[in-house]
């Protein structure tokens, strides 16, 4: 757990980075820190692992005030991938992401078989990379390397900057899957920044939205899509915010609230959906028109019903009881 | 004869500042435009002059025989200048001026250990240094250690050698200081050099006549002499009135008494009536 | 052949005909004959050389950067701006003044030049130490301290290694420049090869000059290469590979 | 101390007279050596194989301790008659200052960001112009450094090219140390320091003012 | 018209970053190069004003081989932003945008007016930005000065290498804008990279999606989003493709090819859309429930009838005749 009591950063006596954040991250929580450049969410992140100083305020990590922890033994309990990747040019792939490893003296055998794990879980073939130096990398590719190097001694606690932003779209698509598919068995507990509003909904347990130093809003995601907290956040979700939403539903959801039109069973171009599909995806699929009907099953996969953008449109009418 | 140019050269020891600045204040008294080129070791002087980028320069008959000729050393004073004259005015440089200053080579002691060991003459020291092989180290700077009329020389007439290691070569001046400290027992002198009596050092007897004389004498390229044939007479006035005892005064005046050489130079000839 | 890569060649080729031609005529002219002539002169003049290189650059080396290493620790920052500068000015002292100022204190010999030459060669190298120290890519340091490395951990593994190009570099500029100033000890009684360069230019006497000047060059040459050679063993291949590519980048 | 100061005021035309060769050996040399170099570091840039031999050419001959070269000047410029005084020491402070003004030059336009060339190409300029409008301005601190680093270079070996006649500073040195006078020493090591300084400084503002305030 | 034949490119004889391409960009057309990154974008890009050479084939720019133009010259007929923005340090902002008529030797006062004219079109105060040197400016006000320097001097040919990228979305929806605006205008002639499919979609009168340096599909916005031609173009622009090109038709497509339902006079929480609103937005409106219902307004602003997501549905039925 991660606890901001009252934390306040001053840089320089006159810029106010952080004003007075109150903000509790429980274990196993997985929380967005998400807001428009130099809303202060590297320093409020750089706080917790001390590589920045409080002003004011104090800061929990597992209960225990920062302060008093020893720094250099809590750093090491705590994954850290900074926001430019910050990899050492003298040191190859492999000695960069075994560094923690080595510090904690972790055997050759042991180190080299996590070094497989997780070249292989960021997506870089181990024996590729494993002596090549952190310039010979794309920055993409860079940047994985520092996202593994954090998990190295599957540290507890996580502080990530931007671990993401340098990657293209397809390559980020499936890292954030196997982040979650992790996540989802380990349970750490992740403070993640992101200026990705479409990253903090699909990752984020919970998501807290900065300007200028302040929360103005922290939320679930479909909180923050469907129940924006006041203009700023609405209008930096987006237009399209409930869209966005969208894919936080399932088609589960969706059978909970709603009872499906029946099959028509005359029809044959028919495709089917399970139940853990996204209304998002779904809504495409109709758009599309990927088959002339598309068709919900349910556990036992039997078709369960027929879906449409006319149901969809009625299941948000009653979901999401307050508009915009 | 207003804006003649001319250059005048001097090796790297106080004598010959003071020297080329005496020259200096003559001639641009007589109107010419002189400019100075200072600080050479002899034989680039020499060069210099050979070369024509040094026009005058005072220099020493031994060292002219010798060193930049490669004859025998001759102890008489005419005889040297006038074999000087012989020898390098086939090769476009005439001698004239000769002056009773008799700079010439010495080797130096402390006078007490001198006294103490008993060393008196050249021939002593060359007994001293057979019998205790190793133990004198001597003071000298590059040009003496290596002319034919240094230390070579002085090895070849008196019979001895110090080792390579026992001869401390520096630039010349520190000489005196390094046999003052104690850090030598002999050192190389230049007989004029004031600093030998001041450090109570005494000079070696050269009683084998190895050192030629060294009298200070002007040396010029032919074509200057021939262009300006006048300035003879106006070195003949600082000639005349120079010696042994009076440039050793001088250099008194710059190496003791730290007076700058442009001062003494300008006293000096205004008190002998030269210099307005 | 490209007309750039043709004179390339050619200048290649001109810049060695003078060589051999200067060592050519070196031969022919007996340039070198002091030096079997004299053997036993000779290698006294040199070691008197290499000791007074060996012994002021080493200890510069062994000064020098420690000082630097400490002074670029966060607790001497401020100290840093000030030895920087002095590093800076100190550097314009012309060697030849350094020599003789040290021998207004510690007399003629060899002493003296040995402590002139070191202080010649403390300041490249403690200029060059801190530049290193300085220029290590601060976010990979911050990595570092994040991940809970201690700060002897951060020095020994991240910044001397990143720092390892630019303090060897010093390191050479100073012994290199030690070498040739080395030759000026002459003057206040130091010895070495520069007596006979010094004989050399005031006997005007090129055997004397080209003895002692061309093994004085060769040493500071060979010396060049060797510490290049030195570079490329020491400084991480990661950093080396890296300065290549920035190189042909640009 | 007091010495000091007593020996500076009796001897200052002969100090000043001294420092005025040193000056005017090393302005030559400096403007010569710029005239060479820079247009050939410029050069450089476009000969890329070139570039590499001569800059080890340069660096060979800054290993070539001072006084040897200026040893070795003798013989060879004696062939024209030159051997000795302003000639020889001249051509060796050329010498010593081509590394650091080439190797900043080359270094200097070789560095100006490649997007910036890049964009100064997609907009039409000829090679002139980008030389003179884009990467000149933008390397100039660079090239200034280089110039920098080559006039302390010569200031300081300046002193000793009064070994083979041609004046300056470092004749008070060597006279003052072959008289034993200190004071005379202490003045000559002094005045080369200023003068490097003053030289370094003076060029650090010629710098900052010609230097392009966004590159600063 | 640029006209591309048979252009193949190779990197130090062994990178084929230009596989054989063919393409041509009409006269005031405006072409978008779309694909991942690495495709060979940038590349096809910089042989047409000469910065890279071609390996083989040939470029035509207005009919003319380029190996036949004057470089100097063509460049300056040709307006080019670079991928990141190349903004002269040494030069304020003012002579950094008049470079180019500053070469074709304008007067003072035109090139004063022409500076304030394109700051004010990028977005920038003049006053405010004229003294200033790009090192004072955000990444986005640098870049909004290299596409208003590439403006400078009008030229009829534009190349402009993901001018847009550093912008943050709000103001990169203005300058886009603001120049398809112009674009409507002067139909300037223009080859624009991007790798961002809702820009390409947005600006393009055609889309070339690119890939390995071979082009996929070049085609309308419409015709890559709803009849992509294979595997990968679908895939690359992505699932929810129809849902994007959504935003090229209009509700006046729409009522051209169905009729409305008639509006419920009797709700009051009523919002008016008019014809040239895209149905993307439509559907964004529909699913945030911003109002109990939504009606389309004619020419004339009277209300021609009631808009739904079921309306929509059919509308695709019939507009999008083949399947994915
Ligand atoms: N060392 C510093 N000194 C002074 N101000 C600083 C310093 N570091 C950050 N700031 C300021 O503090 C504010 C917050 O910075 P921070 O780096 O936390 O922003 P951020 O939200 O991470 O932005 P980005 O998304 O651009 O990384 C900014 O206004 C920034 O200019
Ligand atoms: N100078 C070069 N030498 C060798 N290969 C190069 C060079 N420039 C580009 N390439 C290669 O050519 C291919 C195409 O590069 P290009 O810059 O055109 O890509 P792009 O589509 O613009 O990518 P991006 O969206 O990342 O800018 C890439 O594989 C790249 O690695
Ligand atoms: C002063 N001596 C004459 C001894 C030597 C010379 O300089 O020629
Ligand atoms: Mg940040
Ligand atoms: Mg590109």
């Amino acid at each position: 757990m991660i606890e901001f009591d009252q934390v306040t950063k001053v840089y320089n006596g006159d810029v106010k980075a952080i004003n007075n954040i109150d903000l509790t991250v429980n274990d196993g929580e997985f929380v967005i820190l998400l807001g428009p450049s130099g809303c202060g969410k590297t320093t409020l992140l750089r706080m917790v692992n001390q590589l920045e100083t409080m002003t004011e305020g104090d800061i929990r990590v597992q209960g225990k005030s920062i302060s008093e922890l020893n720094k250099i033994e809590m750093r090491r309990n705590i994954g850290y991938v900074i926001q430019s990747n910050g990899l050492f040019p003298n040191m190859t792939i492999e000695d960069n992401m075994m560094i923690v490893p080595d510090l904690l003296g972790w055997d050759r055998v042991k180190k080299r078989e996590r070094f497989n794990y997780l070249s292989d879980l960021v997506g870089l073939a181990p024996d590729e990379f494993r002596n090549r130096y952190p310039h010979e990398l794309s920055g993409g590719q860079q940047q994985r390397v520092g996202v593994a190097r954090a998990l190295a001694a599957d540290p507890p606690v996580m502080l990530m900057d931007e671990p993401f932003g340098a990657l293209d779209p397809i390559i980020r698509t499936s890292i954030q899957d196997e982040f979650l598919k992790i996540q989802r068995e380990v349970k750490k507990t992740i403070l993640f920044v992101s200026h990705d509003i479409d990253e903090a909904v699909r990752m984020g347990d919970r998501i807290a939205l900065l300007r200028g130093g302040e929360i103005m809003q922290y939320d679930t995601p479909t909180n923050l899509l469907n129940r924006p907290s006041n203009e700023f956040v609405s209008e930096f979700v987006g237009q399209d915010r409930v869209l966005k939403s969208m894919s936080l539903y399932t088609v589960a959801h969706l059978m909970d609230t709603m009872n499906l039109k029946a099959a028509d069973q005359t029809i044959t171009d028919t495709k089917k959906v399970d139940m853990h599909t996204s209304l998002r995806n779904v809504i495409a699929m109709l758009l599309n028109r990927e088959a002339d009907q598309i068709v919900a099953t349910n556990e036992t996969g039997e078709i369960a019903g027929r879906l449409s953008l006319g149901l969809i449109e009625e299941f948000l009418e009653k979901e999401v009881k307050t508009k915009a | 004869s207003s804006g003649d140019q001319v250059t005048v050269g001097a090796k790297n020891f106080t004598e010959q500042f003071i020297l080329a600045k005496m020259t200096e204040l003559l001639l641009e008294q007589e109107g010419y435009e002189v400019e100075m080129r200072d600080n050479l070791g002899s034989t680039a002087l020499r060069q210099a002059l050979e070369n024509g980028q040094v026009d005058v320069t005072w220099d020493y008959t031994g060292t002219g025989l010798v060193t930049y000729n490669g004859e025998d050393p001759i102890a008489d004073v005419d005889e040297a200048f006038a074999r000087i004259q012989e020898v390098d005015g086939e090769q476009g440089i005439t001698w004239t001026n000769i002056s009773e200053v008799n700079n010439t080579y010495t080797l130096v002691m402390r006078e007490d250990q001198a006294n103490e060991l008993g060393i008196e003459s050249i021939s002593d020291l060359s007994d001293y240094v057979n019998d205790n092989p190793g133990e004198f180290r001597m003071a000298s700077d590059a040009e003496f250690a290596n002319r034919p009329d240094g230390l070579p020389g002085v090895y070849e007439t008196y019979g001895f050698e110090f080792g390579d290691a026992q001869v401390i070569e520096m630039n010349y001046g520190l000489n005196y200081d390094a046999i003052g400290n104690e850090e030598v027992e002999v050192a190389v002198g230049f007989s004029t050099d004031s600093r030998i009596p001041e450090l109570n050092l005494i000079n070696l007897e050269d009683d084998m006549d190895f050192f030629p004389a060294y009298s200070a004498a002007v040396s010029m390229t032919t074509e200057i002499y021939e262009e300006f044939p006048e300035m003879e007479e106006v070195f003949q006035r600082m000639a005349d009135i120079l010696d042994s005892e009076i440039m050793a005064e001088l250099n008194y005046q710059v190496d003791i008494e730290q007076r700058n050489v442009d001062e003494v130079a300008e006293e000096f000839l205004q008190e002998s009536g030269l210099l307005e | 052949m490209t007309r750039n890569k043709a004179i390339a060649l050619a200048v290649k080729i001109v810049f060695w005909v003078l060589i051999i031609a200067f060592f050519w005529w070196a031969f022919t002219s007996e340039a070198f004959a002091k030096i079997y002539e004299s053997p036993g002169t000779f290698f006294n003049l040199l070691s008197q050389h290499l000791t007074m290189v060996g012994i002021s650059a080493g200890l510069a080396i062994v000064i020098a950067v420690p000082l630097g290493i400490f002074i670029t620790r966060p607790k001497f920052r401020k100290s840093e701006w000030l030895l920087v500068n002095i590093a800076n000015l100190g550097q314009t002292i012309p060697s030849i003044a350094i020599l003789a100022l040290a021998m207004g204190f510690l007399g003629i010999g060899i002493r003296a030049a040995i402590v002139a030459l070191f202080i010649y060669s403390l300041l490249p190298i403690l200029q060059n130490t801190i530049a290193g120290l300085d220029s290590v890519d601060p976010a990979a340091k911050d990595a570092a301290k994040g991940m809970g490395l201690t700060p002897a951990q951060i020095l020994f593994k991240i910044e001397l290694p990143s720092a390892s190009y630019s303090i060897l570099a010093g390191i050479r500029t100073a012994v290199v420049l030690n070498i040739g100033t080395a030759a000026l000890a002459y003057l206040i009684g130091g010895g070495g090869l520069g007596v006979w360069i010094f004989t050399g230019i005031q006997l005007f006497d090129p055997q004397f000059l080209i003895s002692g000047a061309v093994p004085v060059t060769l040493l500071a040459i060979l010396v060049d290469y060797m510490f290049r050679g030195l570079q490329f063993a020491v400084v991480p291949k990661g950093l080396r590979l890296a300065r290549q590519a920035a190189i042909k980048q640009a | 101390m007091s010495g000091l100061i007593d020996y500076i005021s009796r001897d200052f035309s002969n100090i000043l007279s001294y420092t005025i060769e040193h000056i005017q050996l090393v302005g030559v040399a400096l403007i010569i050596a710029m005239l060479i170099g820079i247009p050939l570091g410029i050069y450089l840039t476009a000969n890329e194989d070139l570039a590499e031999t001569v800059l080890q050419v340069a660096s060979i001959i800054l290993t070539i301790p001072s006084i040897a070269l200026f040893g070795v000047m003798i013989p060879i410029l004696s062939v024209i008659n030159q051997g000795v005084g302003f000639l020889p020491a001249v051509i060796a402070l050329i010498l010593y200052s081509q590394l650091p003004i080439i190797r900043n030059t080359y270094t200097a336009i070789n560095n100006v960001d490649p997007n910036i060339r890049d964009a100064a190409k997609g907009i039409g300029m000829t090679t002139f112009q980008r030389l003179i409008k884009v990467e000149i301005p933008n390397g100039l601190p660079l090239i200034m450094a280089g110039v920098r680093t080559a006039t302390v270079l010569s200031i300081g070996i300046g002193a000793i090219a009064a070994f083979i006649g041609s004046g300056g500073l470092g004749v008070l040195i060597n006279s003052g140390i072959s008289r034993g006078n200190s004071n005379m020493v202490l003045t000559g090591a002094i005045a080369v320091s200023i003068l490097a300084i003053i030289a370094d400084q003076t060029l650090k503002l010629i710098q900052r003012k010609f230097t392009p305030k966004g590159v600063q």
